[in-house]
């Protein structure tokens, strides 16, 4: 990777964090603990990398296990933390 | 081919900032979290899609394991143990991203043979560390609060130098890898030290003070996606991982404020449940108690109710049989409430989705700035298993420890009915004086056993 | 320019967009003058395009004096858009 | 080098960001502005760096030439005049991104012989749309608001047709041209058409919807701006015009929505001045009116005053004379406030600007919100050449063009005394039955020669 892709990159890890924090300061008290358990749940996004990961196996042993082992973390990190905050939201009603 | 690809993630990008700005209303929440899931699957369809799936059988198997690991924990935790849950899931987001980040690493030490660049083998190294750190401190954090190791703050002679020593060592390991990418040895000693950081930071931590710990690591496992996007060069890994950096940080920022300590404080360690000594024990608190039929002979007297949920509702489990007192009060048009304090329990939010749980509306559970005011027109505020939320000190006592927090002026309703098990202290192990305010009446006992009973006696009237 | 380079700027035109949205709905009825003047300044970045084209110059007269042009009227936006804005808030006191 | 450039252009966009951030708060407005202009002044001198600095002795000249015309203007103008400067400017703008697309493509086709590539020819063709559309929309909106040219709106058969027929016309030579890049005579087409789109979509909108336009046609610089970063694949131009885009749209859905109208209605056109016709006019108002003298002698006995400022006051430059009579107040120890309408007079937040200037406190200007209570409790209301915001017929009258607009509650006070020249009607161009009301007072005259009696008056009370 050269300095400009670089730079890019870093345009978008600026724009993002500050969108980030512009739109969680808004979420009220109330659902805090949903955002952690979402924001948990979209830290899972490492599974993209781990699949990037897996695919360069069969070159390395080594690699391919470390890349199978990260799937599988990542796999229970998205699955887990989308399922129980759905879970969570799914009892916040009014009546 | 590739182009499609990219536009598919950018498009689960923007469902991840959708889902986060909707994740912002009670209305919209469920949907966002939607969003947010969608955006996911489309980020691991199209990657898949680049992949050349006949010879992968692999990848499916990982994440058929995976996915039914996790279907299953998301199905069975309680409620009461999402904190516990979320720093599990936490590990495993960071230790995801350490291993992708070897992955890599191996990959092209080992068998490639094309040493990773400069910027390459620099996010590896970020990543490594933040993803260790993240892994390990998650894992004792867990145990923590599950009580599989003790809570109390474990702390031994030079542990912050030792901290530090093996900070600069990772530094100077991380030069050395840095400048010979192929010698492996380095990389290992990067990937101990690390993993050492993480037990050795979280360790001298008080269990109560997890949560706070477990948030700004929730922020490490999202800066470590991103280090990860950088190694990658794959924006989705950015975007995504930011949006989760900024929620770790704010939701620390909040409790570290509604706590009235700061972050460093909470990260010496030491706090937590060893303060609370009997040195400099003002006077005596005396207490008048109340029985649990007089209790529901009050409830049947009065006309406005105002519940303060705290810690002690979640460790008994109380919320259900609230629902039915609050049943109970509404059959007899009594005007019933609950005033939420922004920490109360051990999570930010964490009494609102208990009392979700128990099927109470949310319009009834009503944030500590609507609410303070109310209290003094209030008849009967009932304090259920919370304490350090409705002590006057943060607002009267300038040498309290808690001096300055917010709190629910509990204290200034006509009568005030304190539902714990004994005179025990709550987090922030301080005495609280409203217990011997001459309007406040204690109901000792097991909040989900006291409560049933005096919802029995009301049933019964 | 490729798509890939070019997606990396929609990318940026989104996160930057989104993140405007966000800033400007908090922006109060009292300020909105000034924050149309502002912004209306700040359009005035063209000029970092039409310094680019002024040095491309030399090559052909035409783009040479639409560059030019282009610089001076980036200008006059830049400079009195700011000083404008600056005067305006200047007023804005409390007492 | 070139990395320090793409750097210092990161620096400038993160500027841009904070002081739109900053600008968002009075207190710290002015210092967001400067934030922004330090952030330009980094854009511009990176971008100098890199130019060969010797051979553009006409570089400078350009500058010195643009920065004293800016200064000049931005010194001189009046703070009636904002929509007309901003007009002015943002038509300014919109040339410049304009010029650059095209210098760009005639260099690429005429010089170096170099093709734009596909997404350079497309990023020039719509930098040339919406360059070419703002110049001379903003020009027709600046002459229109200067009064040059007649604010009537002016309209003919086939209007809309001609319109269409331009832009299917564009989008045959954009596709024309994009496929023959070589051939300029399709570009000029797209310089013609552009150039007659800006004129003919503006030209039928009534002057009083020109801050609605210029607020458009601002999104639309900011867009430009946003093009012209694809043609040159540089972000700061990217961020800095996402940005402006943004504001713009937001400000112009914020004065349709106070206006109760949509967006399409104010572009189709023929709005504005020509709706107030006598037809159907409810019965003859009949009003009641106070001299000078009474006035000042019943503001010599209340105890609180609320003034509804509104285009009335702009155009008689009646702010000074306002801030004069709050100090005879003031020096009576009455309570003497401001009621401000989000959309009162022609510009979004133009009421604050002109009080600002006349050196009054912002923390005496209260918005809508959170004034709209107090006016029962208002022993006098002084409106001031407003009339549409304080029309009660926004919240009673169905069949009103304003029916459920967000007004004022004047009418709610226990007097109210209306400063106009006559019963002529507002923007909105309908009767105000407010005039009639029972506790209605007509004080008939120019606001600025009326109130300037009214505060010497009581100066000799
Ligand atoms: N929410 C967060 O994000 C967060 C994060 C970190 C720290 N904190 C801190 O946690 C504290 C929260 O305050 P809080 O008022 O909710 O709780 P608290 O102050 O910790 O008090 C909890 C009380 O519940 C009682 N209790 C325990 N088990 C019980 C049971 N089975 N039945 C009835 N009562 C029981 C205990 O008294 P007995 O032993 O006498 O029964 C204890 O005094 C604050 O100090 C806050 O700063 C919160
Ligand atoms: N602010 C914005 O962003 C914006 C943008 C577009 C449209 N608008 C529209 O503009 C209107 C604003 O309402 P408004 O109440 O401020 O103004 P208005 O309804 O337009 O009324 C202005 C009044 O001022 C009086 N006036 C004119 N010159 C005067 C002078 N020299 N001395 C005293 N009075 C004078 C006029 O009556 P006489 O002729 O009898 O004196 C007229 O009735 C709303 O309808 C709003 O929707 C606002």
């Amino acid at each position: 990777m050269n300095a400009d892709s670089l730079l890019i990159l870093i345009y978008i890890l600026v724009l993002a964090s500050y969108l980030g924090f512009e739109l969680i300061t808004k979420v009220p008290p109330t659902l805090h603990t949903p955002l952690m358990s979402g924001s948990n749940a979209i830290s899972g996004i490492t599974i993209v990398g781990a699949l990037i990961a897996c695919n360069e196996m069969g070159y390395s042993t080594l690699s391919k296990w470390l890349g199978m082992l990260a799937l599988i973390l990542a796999t229970i990190n998205v699955v887990g933390g989308y399922m129980v905050t759905d879970r969570m939201l799914k009892m916040f009603k009014k009546k | 081919m590739s182009i499609l690809i990219q536009v598919a993630y950018l498009i689960s990008s923007i469902l991840f900032i959708l889902g986060i700005k909707k994740l912002g209303k009670t209305k919209s929440a469920r949907e966002g979290n939607i969003y947010s899931a969608v955006g996911m699957l489309l980020a691991i369809a199209a990657t898949l899609v680049t992949l050349n799936i006949l010879s992968c059988v692999e990848i499916f198997v990982c994440i058929l394991i995976g996915g039914a690991i996790g279907l299953y924990i998301s199905q069975k935790v309680e409620m009461t143990k999402i904190p516990e849950m979320v720093a599990l899931f936490n590990g495993f987001g960071g230790l995801a991203s350490f291993a992708v980040a070897l992955s890599d690493y191996f990959l092209k030490t080992q068998s490639v043979d094309t040493y990773p660049d400069s910027i390459n083998a620099i996010s590896i190294i970020v990543s490594v560390l933040i993803g260790g750190i993240t892994f390990t401190g998650s894992m004792i954090a867990y145990l923590k609060l599950d009580g599989k190791i003790s809570g109390s703050p474990i702390t031994f002679k030079g542990q912050h130098p030792l901290n530090l020593i093996l900070l600069i060592a990772f530094i100077v390991a991380g030069v050395l890898a840095y400048l010979n990418p192929g010698d492996q040895i380095f990389m290992i000693g990067l990937i101990v030290i690390s993993l050492l950081l993480g037990i050795l930071t979280v360790i001298p931590i008080g269990g109560a003070d997890m949560p706070v710990v477990i948030s700004l690591l929730n922020s490490y496992s999202g800066m470590a996606a991103c280090a990860t996007g950088f190694i990658l060069n794959n924006n989705v890994l950015i975007v995504a991982g930011s949006l989760v950096g900024a929620s770790g940080i704010i939701l620390t920022q909040i409790m570290c404020k509604a706590m009235n300590r700061s972050l460093t404080n909470v990260l010496l360690g030491g706090f937590g449940q060893t303060v609370s000594g009997p040195a400099a024990d003002g006077p005596q608190i005396v207490v008048k108690e109340i029985g649990v039929e007089e209790t529901a002979m009050l409830f049947d007297s009065v006309s406005s109710v105002l519940v303060v949920p705290g810690y002690g509702m979640a460790v008994a489990q109380a919320q259900h049989v609230i629902r039915e007192l609050m049943e109970q009060c509404e059959k007899r048009n009594i005007d019933f409430k609950f005033a939420i304090h922004p920490v109360a329990g051990r999570m930010p939010g964490h009494m609102n989705v208990l009392l979700a749980e128990a099927n109470i509306s949310y319009d009834k559970l009503i944030e500590m700035e609507s609410i303070n005011d109310d209290f003094p027109n209030t008849d009967l505020v009932l304090v259920v298993g919370a304490n350090d939320v409705v002590n006057p000190a943060a607002r009267t006592n300038p040498q309290s420890p808690i001096y300055g927090m917010p709190i629910l002026n509990a204290d200034k309703a006509k009568t005030v009915i304190v539902c714990k098990r004994s005179m025990g202290k709550g987090y922030a192990g301080i005495e609280n004086e409203l217990f011997g305010y001459p309007n406040c009446l204690m109901l000792f006992g097991d909040a989900k056993q006291t409560i049933t009973k005096v919802v029995s006696e009301l049933k019964e009237m």
